[in-house]
């Protein structure tokens, strides 16, 4: 057992707060050292082929490099040990500038604390065995969980790639939040035109295939081998015959049924398509509402239906399917104002949410593109935005900045000063936020041009009285408290992440922040990654962000999981679970444990399947006779990281 | 004869000379404090060598009694703490105590006898302090003929030593084999027992065995056949020693202890122990 | 005498805690120690009682958030593994506040030095662990 | 007791019948109140069968992979601990042939002398027998609702005291501690083929009671034998009725 | 010239354990019966370090324990932990004599005590102990309410002087004034005559099943002498090693493990092992059993394996459930 330690200077780093020769002095009193030594930037270049030659000079079998963190270098040092002729995992990193230099300011304490970091490592990496990745086949296809732009985008970049992809979409058709917008920031493009192409691609690519108002139920295996169970609910039309000519919608009596595409701003019957450009455009009956199911009686769009296409009797088909990687895109949802009670959203008809308005000026909305009052109709002369409703709100809302609120209001503003010169357009605001590509030059148009009043300050109280909302607010600039009065109000309410996706994340074993984003692999280097391997987040489920930021994250997702769909072979993690047969009593206890149902019985002894097995070492710390073991976790090794320690 | 005063508590040491005697077995050369024998040994006899916060074990000592500067042991890597003896330097420190057991009978019974030493691989090693010790007084003993097998030639221990010392000593034969055909061995080919039938020794000498079990067991078979006695053939038997001083139980067999009344036994008196070795 | 505490801090959550209160540049006490593991479920009981045989003052054992876990399980198995490990040595007549078992994300860089804080004073008020390397006082056993 | 008797005659019948080959049951000793487990192969062999308040040993851990058809005799206690082993693939229920047997509780022997019922029988609070194929006079296994509080009495008494009280409790016990495994030994679920506490470091030792009692948590059917055999009367059934305790809770 | 039996009142006996108490410790009494650790452990303690080794500018230093040579007195040992003494002296004092057993032994005094009744396991009668006569440095025995006291050695002496104005002298001790009647006597524990035959008995096969290898018949036993020598690095500071010597049992199956074999594979030839050494092996190397007929084994053991009755069977005296 030859070791050599590496003390790392991380330019003044670690050099700060810790002696690096002294370190480098002190390790070699134990006489398996046989070479020790500091660097300044071990990372980089130089320091790499340093440990190289040094490798190759002192026949090292074992090195431990006293740096920054395993999870920011590991990969990188190990590849550098593979260089030099060394298996990857006999080499330990002590982490003492994240959890040592940085802090502790007392340089002995920190020097001290190094050192025994250090001894830790070289007790780890003289019981370190050479370990050999084992491979795994992958599945060439995808899975984009999430309709919207950003899982159309993701789908459609990894079928240009020529991998299969299946879309699943939970609502009846694909388009998510974007079908609803009118126009978009900050070139005011109508929304429905640039998504719509996308839609009619996605849906025509031979390689995607769309399951619509489907849901994923249940996620196994691990990145290459994933399979996922599927249940398509019955939309009880027959998608091969239907034509979308719609007259079953036409003709279906029961009509008064709050439509969720306008946010309840209109109607749609039982059997629907959500929005004209649906696709596909093959409607779903709502079995909750539609009188045929409720108590047997009508059934007239099958009547009318020419190619016979309704099918009451339809049952949901559940389907599993193998997949090689699965992209999140489960997109957002307006956050809930029950807690803004001043606000009298639930109170008033003319205090609306952003999203409200955008259906409201929607050509295909509730009223043909006319703004009006959804109380009496009226053209409203004069509207007041309130923004971050619910954001930037530690007490009772997110603490987060939802990004595009500032944006599409001024778009609001524009779009409505355009339509209505004469309208007038009050916007109160705590900070604007423009930091988007033409976003500034678009808010000054919206001042300068449009004469748009931004007041920064809130408004603390809105009641509406005989049709007009009054308001008690305060403008900071002026710092003086007025009231003001507005035909309609339209809050920036803050958004969050969709229903769906706290249970999905648990299927798929992929961590989650406190605030239910999904949380990504490293937030500067890994941003379209999950923590789980094989598991890629696109658009607003990692975080509140803008169309173009979705669709670049979208593509970029795709980019990512098109790298592991390339492969033939994954690579899999040699630190799994390893069973001493002759200690093992076969009582099977491990197999409960083991999340990944990676243990089996043979010959009443237990076995870990390297496939599966993910190296969370529950089992390990089970077995009563320490029969199972984990590969670069053994107790051996750990209880002498314990011992060294505890010196 | 071991250090009545000191019981277990072993002599710091220092080992001076390693040599690679095949893959897994390494020759050390071992001194006491300033390069002294910190105790005397006869042949045949052990001694316990320890590496502090490893562990001990018993090793036959195979240099020659009468070699006043050094201890040689000849140790083949099995478990935990040869494995960490194989991976020492020379000039790092060991701890050492000794010497234990019974030595061959040199001075009385194998007086004037001719001798046949049949050695299997690391057997080699205890057999090896009797043969030096002979050659040291040549006069007072017989003919010597040594047979000595191992699995292949690179298991022969000490082959140089053989090849060129031994054969060259007065009234003394050397009989090399291996088990299987090697291209580039000129000598014989077949297992110990075999070889000493086609080599028939005439049934007065004292014979001395060491080596695995099973190649003792069908040696000592093949010297009964051709009319040797029991009384006059001695083996070593392998037991696991932990005190050296007959105290401790493990080396228990029958009312014998392997450490104090052994490891060097007369057939004879083995057979009289149950059948637990 | 400044206390010995030895921290197993989970890779995925409370490790990348651990290097988030580094980045951030916070502070806690030197005498902590971290231990990486895959999962909090890796712990094993023994690692724990050994670490108090051989002389640590305190263990603290850090894990994803319940639900969180990079395994999905496994800091359920190590809840219930610890909890029984707790109130056995509490039940032996240890000081419970000796031992402590705390969910920090990846993203809760304070909270992991605060807790290292807190857990620090806490073990620094009850000194030395004098009754984990003694219970067993066979003759000479302790007296290294 | 003439289960006795019964046994004896059903152990002859079943032999005879080809149905099982060996009887695990217990044996006369030397001395009168020694009883000791015992296989009987041959059937005039049978008539030694005994059973009485003396024979206080488990007799679940002996079939641990047995291979012959064996008909074992259990009470109670020996069938949950049975039931166990079953569960954890270290018996293989169609070698056994398992017959209930009633049980009115053990007696402690020391010196010769019969003190009063063991610690276990006194708290006991199984009469149930998880799985047999016959059954012997099980219906005098009275001590269902007397015992339920007794069984964490002294877990609460306890748990209700100083935590240095405890401390001294404890380490007045295991420094008489003389390591010889019995506890561990004599316990059905602790069957592992290398003990991890077999380490020489004698410092490991300090934790030895913790490790056992915590190994058996969520298996131990509180048999109370680890108790019943310290050669120095610890209690070290306490420490698996705190885990039972506190996973109840 | 045998040394005068010297008596004095039962009530003043505690006077003269103090007065023995003020010079050095004192340990047991006069007690109703036989402890339940045997003396064993005075003289060979459970666990105690041999020597450390510190490693100092790349040599080993290696400083042995200091002898523990400090006088002690042992008070009420009977008969059998008397002869179980010897029988542990036969075995660590003869060449080559164990130091550490050695200062021990040579410190203590044994003031031993007469048996009047048998225990319910002892068969002390039944391997030739006469209860009522144990050796030891001094005798003690209480008859009809007076407490007698007669030095046996050299040290029983040295241990009387200190004691001489509390205690009268009474007619020599020449006259055999028995002190005690021996209980009635039991039949002789059969001790099989050829070891092969014992050895290779069939009985072993079943006799053995019963046994759980725990060890606690081998830690009770007073002539069990067996132990086990480890090294390992001192917790404080890596560079200092312990060297310890503790209790250890033939019945446990790393006991004889080697690298390439263990020669006792399985629990039947440990079990064997067990009672062949104190009945047969130990006889034909010192001339008497190590079995000393205390009864611990017998009271403790888990599964009520009993020692007088594997005798028995192995001298095919008692049919039972093996034959």
């Amino acid at each position: 057992m030859r070791i050599g330690v590496f003390v790392c200077h991380c330019g003044s780093n670690i050099k700060a707060t810790i002696d690096a020769e002294y370190i480098a002095a002190q390790v070699q009193q134990d006489a398996k050292v046989v070479h020790a030594a500091e660097y300044p930037y071990l990372c980089a270049e130089g320091g790499q082929q340093k440990i190289i030659n040094a490798v190759r000079e002192y026949q090292l079998t074992g090195v431990v490099i006293c740096a920054c963190s395993p999870r920011m270098h590991e990969n990188t040092f190990r590849k550098t040990a593979a260089k030099a002729g060394l298996n990857p995992y006999q080499i330990e990193i002590a982490n003492i500038r994240e959890q040592c230099s940085w802090v502790h300011k007392n340089k002995d304490a920190a020097t001290g604390k190094a050192l025994k970091l250090a001894k830790a490592a070289i007790a780890r990496v003289k019981l370190a065995l050479p370990l050999f990745a084992g491979e795994s086949a992958v599945t060439k296809r995808a899975l984009v969980i999430g309709g919207g732009i950003a899982g159309i985008q993701t789908a459609l970049d990894i079928a240009e790639a020529g991998f299969a992809v299946d879309l699943v979409e939970s609502t009846p058709s694909i388009g998510g939040k974007m079908a609803q917008l009118d126009k978009t920031f900050p070139t005011l493009d109508c929304a429905a035109c640039i998504l719509t192409p996308k839609m009619v691609d996605a849906a025509a690519h031979e390689k995607i295939t769309l399951h619509t108002y489907s849901e994923v139920e249940e996620v196994e295996g691990f990145v290459g081998n994933f399979t996922a169970t599927i249940r398509k609910k019955a939309r009880s039309v027959d998608m091969k015959k239907c034509t979308g000519c719609g007259a079953c919608w036409e003709k279906c009596p029961s009509k008064r049924i709050p439509s969720e595409f306008d946010c309840g701003l209109a109607n749609r019957t039982a059997i629907y398509t959500p929005f004209a450009q649906a696709v596909p455009n093959v409607p779903v009956i709502d079995r909750a509402t539609c009188i045929k199911f409720k108590n047997g009686r009508c059934g007239l769009c099958a009547d009318v239906c020419q190619p016979a296409a309704i099918d009451f009797t339809q049952e949901d088909a559940v389907f599993t399917q193998e997949y090689g990687v699965i992209i999140a895109a489960t997109g957002y949802q307006v956050f809930s104002l029950d807690a803004y009670g001043e606000y009298a959203y639930h109170d008033s008809k003319n205090v609306i949410t952003s999203l409200e308005l955008e259906r409201l000026m929607n050509a295909a909305g509730p009223t043909g593109g006319k703004l009006q009052r959804p109380s009496d109709g009226k053209a409203p002369k004069k509207i007041t935005f309130i923004q971050c409703v619910g954001s930037r709100d530690i007490t009772r809302g997110k603490p987060y900045c939802s990004k595009i609120c500032c944006m599409y209001t001024a778009k609001h503003a524009i779009a409505i000063k355009e339509k209505y010169p004469e309208a007038e357009i009050e916007i109160f605001y705590i900070d604007v936020r423009t930091p988007g590509k033409g976003f500034d030059e678009f808010y000054r148009r919206a001042v300068e041009v449009y004469g748009v009043r931004y007041i920064k300050g809130q408004v603390g109280k809105i009641a509406e009285m005989n049709g007009i909302l009054h308001m008690q607010a305060v403008d900071l600039l002026e710092n003086k408290r007025f009231d003001t009065t507005a035909d309609m109000v339209v809050l920036a309410a803050a958004i969050e992440p969709s229903p769906g996706a706290k249970p999905l994340a648990q299927m798929l074993a992929t961590p989650m922040d406190t605030l239910r984003f999904f949380s990504e692999a490293h937030p500067k280097l890994r941003p379209v990654e999950s923590a789980t391997a094989g598991i890629f987040l696109s658009g607003v489920c990692h975080g509140p962000k803008d169309i173009p930021e979705t669709v670049a994250q979208a593509s970029a997702a795709a980019c990512k999981a098109i790298g592991v769909l390339a492969k033939d072979k994954l690579i899999t993690n040699p630190c799994v679970a390893k069973v001493n047969d002759k200690k093992c009593t076969g009582c099977g206890r491990c197999i409960d444990v083991c999340p990944y149902k990676a243990i089996s019985l043979e010959s009443n002894a237990a076995e870990a399947n390297p496939a599966l097995c993910q190296g969370c070492g529950g089992c390990a710390s089970l077995c009563p006779s320490n029969a199972m073991d984990l590969n670069g976790f053994t107790h051996k090794q750990v209880l002498a990281e314990v011992d060294a320690l505890c010196r | 004869m071991c250090n009545p005063n000191l019981g277990l508590i072993p002599f710091p040491a220092r080992i001076i000379h390693i040599t690679e005697n095949t893959a897994d077995t390494k020759t050390f050369r071992v001194v006491g404090e300033d390069e002294k024998k910190p105790f005397a040994h006869m042949p045949g006899q052990c001694a316990m060598l320890s590496l502090p916060g490893v562990g001990e074990a018993m090793f036959s000592i195979s240099s020659a009694s009468t070699n006043e500067e050094f201890y040689e042991f000849s140790i083949k890597r099995v478990g935990k703490l040869t494995s960490e003896l194989h991976t020492l330097q020379v000039d790092s420190p060991i701890t050492l105590r000794g010497a234990y057991g019974r030595p061959f009978p040199v001075n009385d019974v194998l007086i004037g006898q001719d001798l046949l030493f049949i050695a299997g691989g690391i057997g080699l090693a205890p057999l090896r302090s009797v043969i030096r010790y002979v050659f040291d007084n040549r006069d007072k003993y017989g003919a010597v003929d040594i047979v000595y097998g191992a699995r292949s030639s690179a298991d022969l221990v000490f082959l140089e030593e053989i090849q060129n010392e031994w054969t060259a000593r007065p009234n003394t034969r050397v009989h090399l084999t291996i088990d299987r055909e090697e291209e580039g061995w000129s000598g014989n080919v077949g297992f110990v027992p075999t070889y000493i039938k086609q080599l028939s020794f005439n049934p007065s000498k004292i014979a001395l065995i060491c080596g695995p079990p099973v190649m003792i067991k069908y040696s000592l078979a093949t010297l009964i056949e051709m009319g040797f006695e029991k009384t006059q053939v001695y083996t070593t038997l392998e037991m696991r020693m932990k005190c050296g001083i007959g105290k401790c139980g493990r080396c228990n067999i029958g009312h014998k202890y392997a450490c104090i009344d052994g490891p060097v036994f007369r057939c004879d008196e083995i057979d009289e122990l149950p059948e637990e070795y | 005498m400044s206390v010995k505490i030895v921290a197993f801090c989970c890779n995925w959550c409370s490790y990348a805690g651990a290097d988030l209160a580094g980045t951030s540049r916070l502070n806690y006490p030197a005498q902590v120690k971290i231990i990486r593991v895959p999962c909090s479920c890796r712990v094993d009981v023994q690692f724990i009682l050994r670490a108090f045989v051989r002389g640590a003052d305190g263990v603290i054992v850090c894990g994803c958030h319940l639900g969180d876990c990079h395994y999905s399980t496994g800091n359920y198995h190590a809840e219930g593994r610890l909890t029984q490990l707790f109130s056995l040595l509490d039940f032996m007549g240890f000081e419970r506040e000796r031992v402590h078992l705390e969910w920090i994300s990846a993203a809760e860089g304070a909270k992991f030095a605060a807790t290292m804080d807190a857990f620090v004073t806490q073990v620094s008020a009850l000194g030395k662990n004098e009754r984990y390397r003694n219970m067993y006082t066979k003759a000479g056993a302790q007296n290294e | 007791m003439n289960e006795q008797e019964k046994m004896r005659t059903r152990a002859k019948e079943l032999h005879a019948a080809g149905i099982i080959k060996q009887v695990l049951a217990w044996e006369a000793g030397a001395f009168p109140s020694y009883p000791a487990p015992a296989f009987f192969t041959k059937p005039n062999a049978f008539e030694k069968i005994v059973y009485n308040e003396f024979c206080t040993a488990n007799l679940s851990k002996y079939v641990i992979n047995i291979t012959e058809k064996t008909l074992i005799f259990l009470r109670p206690c020996d069938a949950h601990s049975f039931a166990q082993l079953v569960k954890e693939n270290q018996v293989k229920r169609e070698n056994t042939y398992v017959i209930a047997v009633g049980c009115e509780g053990c007696v402690q022997v020391d010196e010769g002398e019969a003190r009063d019922l063991l610690e276990s029988c006194r708290t006991c609070t199984k009469t149930d027998y998880p799985l047999f194929d016959e059954e012997i006079n099980t219906q005098n296994n009275p001590r269902e609702s007397t015992n339920k509080a007794a069984r964490f009495a002294e877990v609460t008494r306890l748990d209700s005291e100083e935590n240095t009280a405890r401390y001294a409790f404890w380490q007045a016990h295991f420094s008489q501690c003389i390591r010889c495994n019995a506890c561990r030994n004599i316990c059905p679920t602790c069957h592992c083929k290398e003990c991890v506490m077999d380490s020489d470091h004698p410092l490991d030792g300090q934790f030895y009671h913790a490790i056992r009692a915590l190994h058996q948590d969520g298996r131990c059917t509180d048999c109370g034998q680890c108790s019943r055999v310290c050669p120095r009367g610890i209690p070290v059934h306490l420490l698996n009725r705190k885990l039972i305790y506190t996973s109840n809770k | 010239m045998q040394s005068p039996v010297y008596t004095c009142s039962l009530d003043n006996v505690t006077q003269l354990i103090n007065r023995i108490a003020e010079k050095m410790p004192v340990y047991g009494d006069f007690g109703s019966s036989k402890t339940t650790l045997s003396p064993k452990g005075f003289f060979l303690p459970a666990l105690e370090k041999l020597y450390e080794t510190a490693k100092i500018n790349d040599s080993y230093k290696i400083t042995p324990a200091p002898p523990e040579n400090a006088p002690f007195v042992l008070l009420g040992i009977r008969a059998c932990d008397a002869a179980a003494i010897e029988i542990l002296d036969g075995v660590y004092l003869n060449d080559p004599i164990d130091p550490q057993y050695k200062a021990r032994r040579h410190a203590s005094y044994i003031v031993t005590f007469a048996c009047e009744t048998m225990g319910a396991n002892c068969f002390c009668q039944s391997v030739n102990i006469n209860p009522a006569a144990p050796k030891g440095d001094v005798k003690a025995w209480v008859k009809n309410g007076t407490f007698f006291w007669l030095a046996q050695s050299e040290k029983g002496e040295r241990l009387t002087e200190l004691l001489l104005d509390l205690l009268e002298r009474t007619i020599p001790a020449g006259n055999d004034l028995l002190p005690v009647e021996p209980p009635d006597s039991a039949p002789a524990l059969p001790l099989p005559a050829d070891m092969l035959s014992a050895f290779n008995a069939p009985v072993w096969d079943n006799l053995h099943r019963a046994c759980i290898a725990c060890g606690t018949c081998t830690f009770l036993c007073p002539t069990c002498q067996c132990y086990d020598i480890s090294s390992h690095e001192c917790t404080e500071n890596s560079e200092k090693t312990h060297c310890t010597r503790q209790w250890d049992a033939c019945l446990y199956p790393g006991f004889t493990q080697m690298a390439h074999g263990n020669p006792r594979p399985s629990k039947k030839e440990r079990f064997r092992q067990r009672f062949m050494h104190k009945l047969v092996y130990h006889m034909q190397k010192y001339g008497t059993s190590a079995c000393v007929g205390c009864g611990r084994c017998v009271n403790k053991c888990p599964v009520n394996m009993n020692i007088v009755k594997v005798a028995h069977v192995l001298a095919q005296e008692e049919v039972n459930a093996y034959v």
